[in-house]
């Protein structure tokens, strides 16, 4: 399942990076959105999948009865979860007010700031 | 005895799934599709909720059992009925074949005229 | 000693204060402190005459090999004097000169910093602490030059001179760590031990190369002479002060005070003798074309740099000293003349020698300071002028190096002719109209210039006493024991002849100079290939330079900026695996199921919808179908809190995005199909690049006994059984304590960007005004 | 309402009683439970509960029949070729008034396949649903008064 | 004061001050006085960190009471130590300074909780011995530093974040995608345990790979060339105080990162990684310079400067040598005090004009000389005119690179100081000496009144000139400090033994250089990769 | 190579609650069915052609999301994760409310 | 949005959904869960109160407004985090006592639970902050 998982992130980065290189913020956000998941697809993948053990300790057990997914990616991508959740969501504020204030969601009226 | 009950539960269950998913994807309107979305999938999901409970007949599974299929019931039907309220009000446009209209945003739908209707907030977009 | 330095650091600080309550007066006041470092300094005369160690040193960044070591010797003494005692004077004449300007406090506080930062340049005995005070000497002079800093050309100046001193020091400081490395000590006094390692050490042509150049930008020694007549846009008290005694003999100073440890080498003659000889006939060919009085004294002080490193770069006893002797008399006579031009200036508010004549009569101390500082000038009996010209001419004819002795007398004759031009046509002929209405100034004004005169005129009628100083100074020079004896009158031999040759000549030039002139201006039709037209053509392109690079790479463009990180990451990434990529890859088990194949097709398909849709909403729609089938990938492998938080996290941000762009219109399709297609094949590489990463790493993967250690601990340690949880309350609580603060950040970032609206004020303080024409300009081209 | 309570009591006794808590002990405590105090309502009097639970029953009878039976025959449209629905809103006159029988109606009706509840008049006097099978608005109206409303009030009546 | 307190409080109280400032949102004036007492107890706690570093060498605290590598490991060495004193100094002279100049409107949304946190997340970066970690603080930095930047929602400052945000979203991205590659190759998130198991990892390309990925993530964070652009596009967006410490901090974490990385953990290949770094190094310094010498306003020509600069602090690191190294941290030390200062400056010179662009100011050598003066001082420093701070920072660097034998890089450096000064010239000829243009501008605000006002103002301003003046007297002792820091740097041993005390060291194959070596002429050179021996643990202080 | 993996599946993991054979079976291919499902939802999502077909769309995803966990609770033999069902289930009826708002909200008011 | 429906379905609903936020909030510890989720269902459920009637009204029901929670929240974690420097440990140790009870069993309340109720509130702030922003504007 690794290669397929591989190739799904590989993709979701492709989607992601097309889509940043877009004129339009507003797909420049959804480019942001894919390219988060696919960093925690890939966190996830490159921790080495296993199929349904679930990290928890059975009731009453002081330790897993048998091999477990790594809980460590998954409490990585679980705050990178909420951590991109919150970027995008300012982002997204962000792009909502510079499109409202400036009128625009074209990338290549926004210049002015630079030299 | 209960594989047998888990078995004929996710079939029947999984089998509603995919009906709706048809359904969602063959019929003409909005309204139809919701038919097929809202009904078969929550019985078809509830069905294969009920199979968990009874493969694993202990009272936890069970009880989160009957508290998930509770909320699909309960909570199906509210979000079609708003769906469909807003479309209705939005005046998502109807299959050609309905035969009656009775509400009294028809009246005033005929008078807008479909292009109107189809018009809104690009309603016409695919991919390409 | 350095009682000495902060005596002149802290009058420094007094000077405006001075200015404000005693006036231009003060001046008086503020020559008290140079004077007694003068006084100090010649205290120190005997011990150095009998050459005893007169220093002092501090650690300063000992692992830099920096410590600020002072040293006194005949050639620092000599320099040291010329800086207090000339500086005292221009102390005293800056307070007439300037009497009633607010600025005049300011300019004592610069002239006192210099003094101090000059005063350490000769006392250096470490090459760093020297080029520390070296590098002073160029920053307070740009503040100097550029003293009347509301006249463009006075700004304009006063960089030019600090980008070629300052340029030149940077290459100075490279010179001198070289220097410090391969002699094995950064103590100049240490280094003369090692000479000879040092001439046979690798670095050493590098490093003299360096070091001249430092000195010759510093002397303005050709071809960078130029900044210096530019620099007489400062007010003249500077002038006098930087270009007679101090700022333009730093390079000789240098040149000297490594002469023995770096000269005597074909390298140094070579590299020293002939610029110095150009530079000298040119200064002196430049001066006659001058018409502004201090532009005349520019371009000869220009030429006499050029002898003193010519001599210096020849290299003999004899030139050795005959360059200190000149140096001196220069120092005395070409102070006392700016002075005196100042002086000029100050009255008749003109400084063009066509336009000035008949001085003398409202002027008559100015004209007899003139007179004291031009004869010389000239080098005419009895003056200490006429030592310095004998002995210089002796010092190169017996070399019987006729090129350099026929330059030198062909130099001579030009400075004959300016010291004419400069000290006779404005005080004698006919009055003109400026100046009939010029009357002298007060005894500030042309005190100063005459007690230099008469200095002049008292070291060659006795020069006696002074010899004992220039042999020290010699001495340091040569690194050898050198005896000077000085005396006016040397009888009739070669030297002699060679001056009233050189006199004589002079004297035609000057009446002839209309004449000449003719010939030398028709040269500035190459002034524009010339060195300054250099300087220019080299700011401007630098100029034009880094505005062409700024507009190609900062061109505003968000997605070529995105372009060129993506691009190097896959080129680094490529770049690094070094393309043994195939013999890393294993191949991988496999092992799918088919649910699993085709909840990833679908994120895929999802992207690929999100990516192709026409409206955003359908392109948002798709990003949460991918979410929600990410979060199915979270379920069939064992991740039910990511699940669960994926799902939730992902209906949140659909849901936001709909609440914040209900407003926006569909995507337009701005891109052209070429641009899309690149940018369709880059992305598609960059995301093969990290499939391969991924699987790369994959193959690589050791074991994770980091985990082991979650699973064994939770239960025992951390009350939880689930793992994940115990991590993010427990294991690693830190993480999620950065989590929590990132969303309480984006919640402020939310709130103030929708509830905080700027003021209604079109253009705000802060972003540029030209905004509205940029972007009226960035809709324009819609070129992609 | 309190026996509801009091069944629901006995059936978690059965359970504990039998040892394991499962959805099996449950159901069997609670029909056994629902016997005992059927025969012991003499001596805690009368009740509607004991009317109430057969109502329930059949009408959850009724309504599983009713969501089977429509959701065969929206299957049977959508796997087959053609489409042989007749779709249309028809408006449903009220009789339920509380927000509760509203909603709990509405909910019911969107629930069967074939129908679904639009919208409530602003008067609340009409319901507008919409049907997949409408031969003639009439007999939708009539399914729906005297199907659903009319066992739905009923029971909560 | 235990070590295990000293540790934790540069990021503890900045997240307590700022949970105290919510929860007292509404009024102004609590607001301005919790902020900068809560940036004075930062400034202090920064202090006491410090002062426990240099008497105790590396101080380590587990969080959580979870041996490393296993929980999150906070390391206090003299990097970090002095990393978190100067961002206290800086955010302390900000706050005070943000009294007068930030408008109330912007107090009123949040400015002094998110300084704080912008704090938190830069002491968080220097403090913490673990990747992911680093990772959360840097997120926590730069979102911060996105509200920051917005905060006011004026129309240049919402251009300038989208490019900011996406930019160092991206570069976030990348880090992220490095960490989970480095987690799946060796199956650890602490560095010390990472320098460990990277030491003797089988595979070099992964190693390469790893640094290349780590290096484009701190890099873009650094603005390094060719991944700056987000910088000069938006540091001049925001007011005044918010660019100041974003000048003086931000990029600063990214080169810290590479800084801690590539002298701890990717040293095994060297002539690769730091060869490229040096590359980068010069490019940076050149392209940076230039674009600041294209400029014409006072913040925009010192953000560009902002990038050159970082050309010289990764110079020190690439040249790997002791001295060098120094330098480089020598020139940290300088820069954020200098760079901060003039964008202080900047701010006052705009309020005095109403603008900052050079054309149209003017005239202030004469209507403010105290100004005037504290320019050319911190101006100067920028250019490393001595005996300012700037001048040791780069006469080390200078040293490190002659010692090394790097002679372009050397060439570079002293060619882009010229060029520097020239720019800063420029700002001090168009702003102070030209005359003011005719007629001033309606939007001046021009010297505050009230004498309180003015202290905050002009306090700040002072202090860090003083300490630029002051660094470059004490060169001596801060030379000290920094060349004990690179020694410390180079002996990887000591930091994992300090984060891992029960660990094996096995014989490390490279990178650590001599600890002890000379710092005599010539004789710093980077240590050949195969022959340099085991370098010997402790001894890392003076 | 289908046969092949579903003779992997019958081979599946040991699960916590021993899951004969034919469940399982049955189980795995109930996963394949419901994400062949989930696949035609997103089909209804691209094909619009109004919100509310989108919003549809959506809310029959997450629908038969919660449906696959439940498969893939049986399929594993781990109760837990009928948990994340119950989620789903929760939230997606916020979500889509969420959605229905912004719909009577209309796009352009 | 005035549907008759969803108004009285939301009351039904609406404790439903707290209840569900603090169950996924208690058992996080031992099951999937935690404050993340639970603050994000609690938060959702608020929201879907403020579509359903009005977000002043949902304000009104949640009584605090959502900045308090974020500040006491971070509070409460910090605190969690600092209360066992007064124990001589470090940083974020957990510190645990066991209660044994007749009903449940041995508990172990500790200051993980605390830190994880602050992440709870914190989520929840944030959340409402995000949405009543965006439904106020
Ligand atoms: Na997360
Ligand atoms: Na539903």
């Amino acid at each position: 399942m690794d290669i397929i998982l591989a190739i799904t992130v590989g993709g979701l980065y492709a989607a992601g990076i097309y889509m940043m290189l877009r004129r339009s913020v507003v797909k420049l956000l959804i480019g942001l959105g894919l390219l988060s998941h696919a960093a925690n697809l890939l966190i996830f993948t490159a921790g080495g999948v296993i199929r349904g053990r679930v990290p928890v300790v059975p009731a009453g057990e002081m330790q897993p009865l048998e091999t477990i997914a790594d809980p460590l990616p998954q409490a990585l991508i679980l705050t990178a979860i909420v951590i991109s959740f919150a970027v995008l969501a300012f982002a997204l504020v962000l792009i909502y007010r510079t499109c409202q204030t400036l009128g625009t969601d074209d990338l290549d009226q926004l210049k002015a700031t630079d030299t | 005895m209960s594989d047998i009950v888990t078995i004929v539960l996710l079939i029947i269950g999984v089998a509603f799934a995919l009906l709706a998913s048809v359904a969602v994807v063959r019929m003409p309107d909005l309204y139809t599709r919701m038919h097929g979305a809202t009904k078969s999938a929550t019985l078809g999901v509830g069905c294969t909720i009920l199979a968990t409970a009874v493969q694993f007949a202990d009272i936890e599974t069970t009880t989160v059992a009957i508290l998930v299929i509770g909320f699909l019931f309960l909570t199906a039907p509210v979000a079609a009925h708003m769906i469909g309220r807003a479309a209705h009000r939005q005046r998502v446009p109807k299959w050609s074949g309905t035969v009656v209209d009775e509400s009294p945003l028809a009246q005033s739908v005929a008078d807008a005229g479909p292009d109107s209707v189809e018009s809104q907030h690009g309603s016409a977009g695919e991919t390409s | 000693m350095f009682l000495w330095l902060w005596v002149i650091l802290i009058a420094a600080g007094l000077a405006p204060g001075v200015s404000r309550m005693v006036g231009s007066r003060g001046g008086w006041l503020l020559a008290l402190v140079p004077a007694g470092v003068a006084v100090c300094l010649l205290q120190q005369w005997p011990a150095v005459v009998n050459q005893q160690n007169v220093s002092a040193a501090v650690d300063w960044v000992p692992s830099l090999h920096l410590m600020v070591s002072l040293r006194l010797d005949g050639l620092s003494l000599l320099f040291g004097l010329l800086v207090t005692g000339i500086g005292a004077l221009v102390l005293v004449y800056a307070g007439a000169y300037l009497k009633g300007d607010e600025r005049l406090g300011r300019l004592w506080m610069f002239l006192l910093l210099f003094m101090a930062a000059m005063l350490g340049v000769v006392l250096a005995d470490n090459l760093l602490t020297l080029f520390i005070f070296w590098e002073l000497t160029s920053i307070t002079s740009y503040l100097l030059i550029g003293f009347n800093s509301d006249r463009p050309e006075s700004r304009a100046s006063a960089l030019q001179a600090l980008l070629v001193t300052g340029g030149g020091g940077l290459l100075l400081l490279p010179g001198l760590l070289l220097l410090g490395f391969a002699g094995q000590s950064f103590e100049i006094s240490e280094l003369l031990n090692h000479a000879d390692q040092i001439q046979q050490h690798a670095f050493y042509g590098p490093m003299l190369v360096l070091i001249l150049l430092g000195a010759f930008t510093k002397s303005a020694q050709f071809p960078f002479h130029f900044w210096l007549p530019d620099a007489m846009a400062a007010p003249t008290p500077i002038s006098a002060y930087l270009h007679s005694a101090t700022m333009v003999k730093a390079g000789v100073y240098l040149v000297a005070r490594l002469h023995p440890v770096l000269g005597g080498t074909a390298e140094w003659f070579w590299m020293i003798a002939p610029i110095g000889t150009a530079t000298m006939v040119l200064g002196a060919v430049l001066a006659l074309r001058a018409t502004d009085l201090k532009q005349i004294l520019a371009y000869a002080t220009i030429s006499v740099l050029g002898t003193l490193m010519m001599l210096l770069g020849i290299g003999t006893e004899a030139t050795l000293t005959a360059a200190l002797v000149l140096l001196v008399a220069h120092a005395l006579y070409k102070g006392g003349l700016f002075m005196m031009a100042g002086a000029v200036d100050h009255a008749v508010h003109q400084r063009d020698i066509r336009l000035l004549g008949g001085l003398r009569s409202v002027m008559p101390a100015t004209c007899g300071a003139a007179l004291l500082a031009g004869i010389s000038m000239a080098g005419i009996l009895p003056t200490f002028g006429f030592i310095a010209k004998e002995t210089w001419y002796e010092a190169v004819g017996s070399q019987a190096s006729v090129p350099y002795l026929v330059a030198s007398v062909l130099s001579n004759i030009g400075l004959v002719a300016a010291a004419g031009m400069v000290c006779i046509t404005p005080f004698f002929g006919r009055q003109t109209d400026a100046a009939q209405q010029a009357h002298e100034g007060g005894p500030a004004l042309w005190g100063p210039p005459v007690v230099l005169g008469i200095a002049g005129f008292c070291l060659g009628l006795l020069p006696g006493p002074f010899s004992e100083l220039l042999a020290a100074g010699s001495t340091a020079i040569a690194g050898q024991d050198v005896s000077v004896k000085l005396k006016l009158w040397h009888g009739v031999n070669a030297a002699l002849l060679l001056s009233l040759l050189t006199l004589a000549g002079g004297f035609l030039l000057y009446w002839q100079r209309h004449r000449l002139a003719g010939v030398i201006t028709a040269t500035d039709r190459f002034m524009p290939w010339g060195p300054a037209g250099a300087y220019r053509w080299l700011l401007k392109s630098v100029n034009q330079l880094a505005r062409g690079q700024t507009a190609i790479l900062q061109n505003g463009y968000l997605r070529y900026y995105l372009l060129m990180m993506v691009g190097l990451t896959v080129f680094s990434v490529w770049m690094a695996l070094g393309g043994e990529l195939s013999s890393h890859l294993d191949p991988m088990p496999f092992d799918f199921r088919i649910h699993e194949v085709m909840l990833a097709g679908l994120i895929l398909m999802s992207a690929v919808v999100a990516v192709r849709a026409k409206t955003w909403l359908l392109s948002v729609g798709a990003l949460g179908i991918a979410g929600y089938a990410v979060a199915g990938i979270f379920v069939l492998f064992g991740a039910p809190d990511l699940a669960m938080t994926q799902f939730v996290i992902e209906t949140l941000t659909v849901f936001l995005f709909v609440m914040a762009f209900s407003r926006l219109p569909d995507f337009r399709r701005l891109s052209s199909v070429h641009t899309r297609r690149r940018d369709a094949l880059i992305a598609v590489v960059a995301g093969g690049t990290i499939t391969m990463l991924l699987l790369f790493a994959m193959t690589v993967r050791s074991d994770h006994p980091i985990s082991a250690y979650y699973a064994a601990h939770s239960v025992p340690e951390a009350h939880g059984r689930n793992v994940v949880n115990v991590i993010l309350v427990d294991f690693r609580a830190l993480d999620t304590l950065g989590e929590i603060t990132v969303l309480s950040i984006a919640a402020i970032g939310v709130y103030s960007l929708l509830m905080l609206r700027p003021a209604a004020r079109p253009g705000s303080t802060d972003s540029s005004g030209n905004e509205a024409d940029d972007s009226s300009r960035g809709s324009a081209q819609r070129g992609n | 309402m309190i026996y509801f309570f009091f069944n629901i009591f006995l059936s978690l006794v059965w359970a504990l009683a039998n040892g394991h808590i499962s959805l099996g002990s449950l159901v069997t405590g609670f029909v056994f439970g629902y016997g005992v105090l059927w025969l012991s309502q003499p001596l805690v009097g009368p009740s509607r509960y004991f009317q109430r639970l057969p109502v329930a029953l059949r009408f959850t009878g009724f309504f599983l029949w009713q969501l089977i039976l429509s959701n065969l025959r929206v299957a049977y449209d959508v796997v087959t070729p053609r489409l042989y629905m007749q779709p249309g809103i028809v408006a449903v006159p009220l009789d339920a008034n509380a927000d509760l029988e509203i909603t709990l109606l509405a909910n019911l009706i969107t629930l069967t396949p074939g129908t679904l509840s639009l919208d409530v008049s602003a008067d609340r006097q009409t319901l507008y649903v919409h049907a997949m099978f409408v031969d003639s608005p009439d007999e939708v109206r009539d399914s729906i008064k005297n199907g659903f409303e009319r066992r739905l009030l009923e029971l909560i009546r | 004061m235990s070590a295990q307190v000293a540790v934790i409080l540069p990021i503890a109280l900045p997240l307590a001050t700022m949970a105290v400032l919510v929860l007292a949102w509404k009024s102004i004036p609590a607001q301005k006085i919790i902020g900068v007492g809560g940036s004075t107890l930062l400034l202090i706690s920064a202090a006491a960190l410090w002062w426990q570093v240099d008497r105790n060498d590396i101080l380590v605290l587990q969080v959580g009471n979870w041996p490393a590598p296993f929980g999150i490991t906070l390391v206090a060495d003299r990097l970090s130590a002095i990393m978190v004193l100067l961002a206290g100094l800086m955010v302390f002279a900000v706050s005070v300074y943000s009294l007068v100049t930030i408008d109330d409107r912007r107090v009123e949304f949040g400015f002094h909780p998110l300084v704080q946190l912008l704090l938190m997340g830069v002491c968080g970066a220097f403090l913490t011995g673990d990747l992911f970690n680093l990772y959360v603080w840097f997120e926590v930095m730069l979102i911060a530093s996105f509200v920051l930047l917005t905060l006011g929602g004026e129309r240049g400052q919402l251009e300038g974040a989208i490019k900011y945000v996406t930019l160092n979203l991206i570069s976030s991205a990348v880090f992220l995608a490095a960490i989970g590659v480095i987690y799946a190759a060796t199956g650890t998130l602490n560095m010390a345990d990472l320098a460990l198991k990277l030491r003797s990892f089988p595979d070099e390309g992964i190693v390469s790979v790893l640094a290349m990925l780590f290096l484009i993530a701190f890099g873009t964070k650094a603005a390094v060339f060719p991944l700056f652009f987000w910088l000069p596009a938006s540091y001049h967006t925001p007011p005044v105080a918010v660019s100041a410490i974003f000048a003086g901090l931000l990029t600063k974490v990214g080169v810290y990162s590479l800084i801690r990385t590539f002298t701890l953990m990717f040293v095994t290949d060297l002539d690769f990684t730091h060869n490229l770094l040096l590359l980068i190094a010069g490019l940076t310094m050149v392209t940076g310079v230039l674009g600041a010498m294209a400029q014409s306003e006072i913040r925009r020509i010192l953000s560009f400067h902002i990038v050159s600069q970082i050309g010289y602090m990764l110079m020190g690191l690439a040249l790997f040598t002791p001295l060098a190294l120094a330098g480089s941290v020598f020139y940290i030390i300088h820069h954020i005090v200098v760079k901060t200062n003039l964008f202080l400056i900047g701010g006052v010179v705009e309020r005095h004009c109403g603008t900052g662009r050079l054309a149209e100011t003017g005239g202030l050598s004469g209507s403010a000389p105290v100004l005037a003066t504290l320019f050319f001082l911190s101006a100067m420093s920028l250019a490393g005119i001595p005996p300012l701070s700037g001048f040791f920072a780069k006469l080390t660097l200078i040293q490190g690179g002659l010692e090394a034998e790097r002679y372009a890089i050397v060439a570079a450096a002293l060619g882009v100081s010229l060029l520097t000064m020239f720019s800063m010239t420029k700002i001090w000829a168009e702003v102070f000496w030209k005359p003011a243009p005719e007629e001033a501008l309606p939007e001046a605000c021009g010297e505050p009144h009230s004498m309180t006002d003015r202290f905050s103002l002009y306090g700040p301003i002072l202090l860090l000139a003083t300490f630029t003046v002051g660094i470059g007297l004490m060169a001596g002792p801060v030379m000290k400090a920094s060349l004990a820091t690179a020694r410390q740097l180079l002996d990887q041993d000591a930091y994992i033994q300090a984060v891992l005390p029960n660990s094996r060291l096995p014989e490390s194959e490279a990178g650590a250089a001599d600890s002890n070596a000379d710092v005599g002429p010539l004789a710093g050179q980077r240590p050949a990769a195969q022959e340099s021996p085991q370098s010997p643990r402790g001894g890392t202080v003076e | 190579m289908m046969l092949d993996c579903l003779a992997g599946h019958l081979t599946a993991a040991v699960p916590i609650v021993a899951t004969s054979a034919w469940v399982a079976l049955t189980a795995q291919i109930s996963l394949v069915v419901l994400v062949l499902a989930l696949g035609l939802a997103f089909l209804r999502l691209v094909l619009g052609p109004s919100l509310p077909d989108r919003v549809v769309a959506l809310d029959l995803v997450a629908t038969l999301l919660v449906g696959l966990i439940a498969v893939s609770s049986i399929e594993t033999g781990d109760v837990i994760f009928l948990r994340v069902a119950m989620v789903v289930a929760l939230f997606s009826f916020i979500g889509t409310i969420g959605f229905c708002w912004y719909l009577q909200r209309g796009p352009d008011q | 949005m005035d549907s008759v429906i969803l108004k009285t379905a939301i009351r039904f609903l609406l404790p439903l959904l707290l209840l569900a936020s603090v169950f996924l909030f208690l058992r996080g510890h031992n099951e999937p869960g935690g404050g993340f989720v639970g603050g994000l269902v609690a938060s959702g459920a608020i929201a879907l109160y403020a579509m359903t009637c009005s977000a002043a009204a949902a304000r009104q029901m949640v009584r605090v407004s959502p900045r308090v929670l974020i500040g006491s929240g971070l509070l409460l974690a910090l605190g969690s985090g600092l209360a066992p420097l007064f124990f001589g440990r470090p940083f974020l140790t957990g510190l645990w006592t066991t209660v044994t009870t007749a009903s449940l069993g041995e508990l172990h309340p500790g200051t993980p639970l605390l830190f994880d109720l602050g992440v709870y509130c914190v989520v929840t702030g944030v959340t409402l902050v995000f949405i009543f922003s965006l439904l106020e504007e």
